[in-house]
């Protein structure tokens, strides 16, 4: 197995922040592009803990509060929305979602 | 209709007092029946006997004659009154020249019987009654439930007698409007009786 | 390693300690409601003739849980259905794991926590795990693919998540007072006395926020007068789709969190492992006489309780034909070997008495034995208020935490926080 | 032992996210985001960053996690409408191999970061330690994250509110 070092802890960061992205990327389903940000942002978290630790210093760990604080803000309001235009429009497909371009 | 809610004074409003009163209500209770569990309502059957009225519908029983030869003439009244069809029948010949018909069976099937007393209104020969007072009917063979009619004639005998703790009641020409034989002190319907002490626990 | 051992040895005991208050607290809702309803309760079932009160009805009860047919309809999602009812137990048992159930010991240079998880934040912790719990509720709800169990689901989260917030807040007020978010120094500082003679308990200088806690803490466990969750009777909950050992886990659940609000009710308000007036080094230094007057009491007790139990064998003997009619001397046999064990104890104790490791490590079993005493007590708590209150309604009980218990909650923050700034601190 | 628990936690949040971005069902993939914060909040445990931990858990894996299983309940989404967001595998692949490169050129620049065995000292990540910072030096950072937050709850209830 090895010794974990901080390159384990980044590696792992990328690859949750990519799989993230492809979700984003490729997925229609609001919700489920929503819960792809989730992921991307829990990335974000777990590479600023990881530089935290490595430098001895919590500011990494203050910066990550505010992110947690606003990915919460960041749902709360994103569900309202997708519960809005679900009720206008009984969809949650974001290509359907193309009022402004008709 | 519109029933006016009572207006509440302000510690009751805020309800912490009335569930204080509450609680003591229920703890008094709870500590009452702890110390004196003796006094407590609940009947400890089978250890203690149910309280039952006299004129309770209990299992059947057949009735006799002064011979001991069965009243019931098979005229198939009761088992064309029973809703639950509990009841079953074959006549036979007697050998009396009075008499036209007696059973040669007469089993009811008391998992079917519903206790609604039907046939003993409507027999012509006061030959089934229900006043036997079990009714307590316990077994773990679904047999046992189909009663012959040897059981329902044997259980107007001593074994009876013996179980219900009076007399006989079966006279020919008794006024069945009241129970029978039936003491001065029990005229409320319940038989007093020496309650046995009631198991405790902890 | 050692620090580890003593840490999952503690997980263990405090979990052993929650299972085993299950049965004990099924006991006391049987009995419990029975005599306050003037009923007798669950008498018959019997191990060679000991019936210990109905507790064995008990045991019976599991018996019949584990072996009854587990039913699970066609229609329901498998998955979640099967994993709601197991997530649901675990959290009730993760909560437990914070909570301090005796003083730290110093054993060989290593000081031992009696706390499973040692965190600073032990207090969000409880927080963090009960949210999760809701999830059990919905997901047991929708798993089950039956629209009485959704709706149930939906209800009881809505009220989990609307009663957090009034249990969240109204703690901060301790938090104020207390000064920190760990569950053990919140207990030590409550040995301190207030105006040199009431305890520093939680409850005494913040009595409203231990009512709100109270309050919120038995709508948080979906119990009467809050349990429209269950319904038993009239509301369909989340889990009428359960049955054997699936149900078994919703109902020890319900139980375990019973048991985890009361000690947190304890730790928080009431004291923890502190015993009131004997503060730790208080309570090593006179180890000796604390346990000689213990052993008084027990020996008294047992006494007492014996001459009742040979009153009682004797009307046993009476009643009954079959093993059941040996009951009282068995009782009495063992309360008589209770009180010479208490004789024994003193008479090793006078001999030589308690000190240095041996009277720290009675000082935490008698600490231990405080804590369970206080849980015990509000757990009984919870039972006796479930066969008093009536139910609910669902918009009065919205309104009471969203009208009252929250405002209410932020009003003690705020006369906390102003009166300890006047205080200085 | 860590080396065992890192490679267990960074397996289960992989795993997660992948069945995140592949599931079907809405709730499959929410109960497999849950998985993953939680995996998370274990490997901030074992950065040492305790309040970090508890966090994860009160506000991700709990609060929004049970948020989001709410709305997909509310949403009712029926078999019809979830047969409609087949993943489209043609635009799938093409993102997937775009951030699969992205994903390996980032990582070549990781492998040389080392380090993390040097001990932190002992308060490192407490409740304590971290405040002393949220409220000293990132004060005004922390009053305006907590007017957000109020503007975000009137937000989401006025949203709420209009659509119905």
């Amino acid at each position: 197995m090895g010794e974990v070092t901080l390159g384990h802890y980044i590696g792992l960061s990328v690859v949750l922040f990519f799989i993230g992205a492809l979700g984003v990327l490729s997925r229609k389903n609001a919700l489920i592009v929503l819960m792809s940000i989730e992921l991307m942002l829990n990335a974000a978290n777990l590479a600023f803990a990881a530089f935290a630790r490595r430098w001895g210093q919590v500011d990494g760990h203050v910066v990550v509060i505010f992110v947690i604080a606003i990915a919460a803000v960041e749902a709360a309001i994103g569900l309202a929305i997708l519960v809005g235009i679900f009720r206008n429009r009984q969809t949650v497909d974001l290509d359907d979602m193309t009022a402004l371009n008709e | 209709m519109k029933v006016p809610s009572p207006r509440l004074r302000w510690y009751e409003r805020i309800y912490l007092w009335e569930i204080a009163r509450g609680m003591v209500v229920t703890m008094r209770h709870m500590i009452r029946n702890l110390f004196r569990q003796r006094e407590m309502p609940t009947v400890q059957w089978p250890e203690e006997p149910k309280h039952l009225p006299v004129r309770i519908k209990g299992r059947h029983r057949l009735t006799v004659r002064e011979d001991g030869s069965p009243k019931c003439v098979a005229c198939y009244m009761c088992a064309t009154a029973c809703p639950a069809r509990c009841i079953h029948i074959e006549a036979e010949e007697s050998p009396e020249p009075t008499i036209e018909k007696v059973p040669k069976a007469f089993d009811i099937d008391m998992l079917r019987c519903v206790f609604c007393g039907y046939c003993v209104e409507a027999c012509p020969e006061d030959a089934i009654r229900m006043d036997t007072g079990e009714v307590s009917i316990v077994s773990d063979n679904r047999d046992d439930f189909i009663f012959h009619m040897d059981f329902l004639l044997r259980g107007s005998g001593e074994e009876w007698k013996k179980k219900r703790g009076r007399p006989e009641p079966v006279e020919e020409d008794e006024d069945l409007s009241s129970p029978p034989d039936t003491p001065e002190e029990t005229r409320d319907g319940y038989r007093r009786r020496e309650r046995p002490p009631v198991p405790s626990s902890w | 390693m050692p620090t580890f051992l003593a840490h999952a040895g503690t997980v263990v005991l405090v979990w052993i300690l929650s299972l085993s208050l299950v049965p004990v607290m099924v006991w006391f809702e049987r009995k419990g409601s029975a005599y306050m309803q003037d009923r007798t309760g669950p008498n018959r079932a019997a191990v060679l003739g000991i019936r210990m009160g109905g507790l064995i009805h008990t045991i019976a009860d599991v018996l019949k849980l584990i072996f009854k047919e587990d039913v699970t309809p066609p229609q329901v999602n498998r998955f979640y259905y099967t994993l709601a009812p197991f997530l649901s137990m675990m959290i009730a048992l993760l909560t437990f794991i914070v909570i301090p159930i005796a003083d730290d010991l110093e054993v060989g240079g290593h000081l031992l926590h009696w706390q499973g998880l040692k965190i600073d934040a032990g207090l969000i912790w409880i927080f963090a795990v009960t949210t999760i719990g809701t999830l059990a509720m919905i997901l047991a709800g929708w798993g089950s693919n039956n629209r009485y169990a959704l709706l149930g689901g939906m209800r009881s989260s809505a009220q989990m998540i609307s009663y957090e917030l009034a249990l969240g807040l109204s703690v901060i007020g301790v938090l104020l007072v207390y000064g920190t978010l760990d569950l053990n120094e919140m207990v030590r500082q409550q040995g301190e006395l207030v105006g040199g003679f009431l305890p520093k308990w939680g409850v005494v200088v913040q009595p409203l926020a231990a009512l709100l806690f109270m309050t919120a803490a038995v709508a948080e466990t979906n119990r009467t007068p809050f349990d429209l969750p269950e319904g038993e009777s009239e509301i369909i909950g989340y889990h009428v789709e359960y049955s054997s050992l699936k149900f078994a886990l919703f109902f020890m659940a319900e139980y375990v969190n019973v048991v985890v609000s009361a000690a947190l009710t304890v730790t928080l308000f009431f004291g923890g492992w502190q015993i009131p007036w004997l503060p730790t080094p208080v309570l090593e230094a006179n180890a000796t006489s604390v346990l000689l007057v213990t052993c008084a009491g027990v020996l008294l007790l047992s006494l007492a309780l014996a001459m009742a139990s040979v009153r009682w064998s004797h009307r046993l003997k009476q009643l009954y034909t079959d093993a059941r009619r040996r009951e009282g001397d068995f009782w009495t046999v063992v309360l008589l070997l209770q009180a010479a064990l208490a004789v024994l104890v003193a008479i090793v104790v006078l001999a030589n008495p308690l000190e240095g490791l041996s009277s720290q490590i009675f000082a935490r079993v008698a600490q231990f034995g405080a804590f369970l005493g206080k849980v015990t007590f509000f757990a009984f708590l919870f039972i006796w208020i479930r066969w008093t209150l009536p139910r609910f309604r669902y918009d009065q009980l919205m309104n009471l935490g969203w009208k009252s218990l929250l405002p209410l909650a932020l009003l003690n923050i705020a006369v906390t926080a102003v009166v300890l700034r006047w205080l200085g601190r | 032992m860590d080396a065992v628990l890192f490679w267990i936690l960074a397996g289960l949040s992989v795993v997660g996210g992948l069945v995140v971005i592949t599931g079907r069902n809405p709730l499959a993939s929410a109960l497999a985001l849950g998985l993953v914060l939680i995996a998370i909040a274990g490997l901030f445990a074992m950065l040492s960053a305790h309040l970090l931990f508890i966090l994860q858990l009160l506000v991700y894996a709990g609060a929004i996690i049970v948020l989001i299983v709410f709305v997909i309940m509310l949403l009712d989404l029926d078999d019809r409408r979830l047969g409609e967001m087949k993943i489209r595998w043609g635009r799938f692949g093409v993102s997937a191999a775009i951030c699969l490169v992205a994903c390996v050129a980032v990582l070549r620049g990781v492998r040389g970061l080392t380090g993390l065995r040097e001990p932190v000292h002992a308060s490192f990540g407490t409740v304590t330690d971290v405040s002393r910072l949220l409220f000293g030096p990132y004060l005004v950072q922390f009053e305006i994250l907590g007017l957000i937050l109020l503007v975000g709850i009137l937000g989401a209830v006025v949203l709420a509110k209009r659509g119905g």
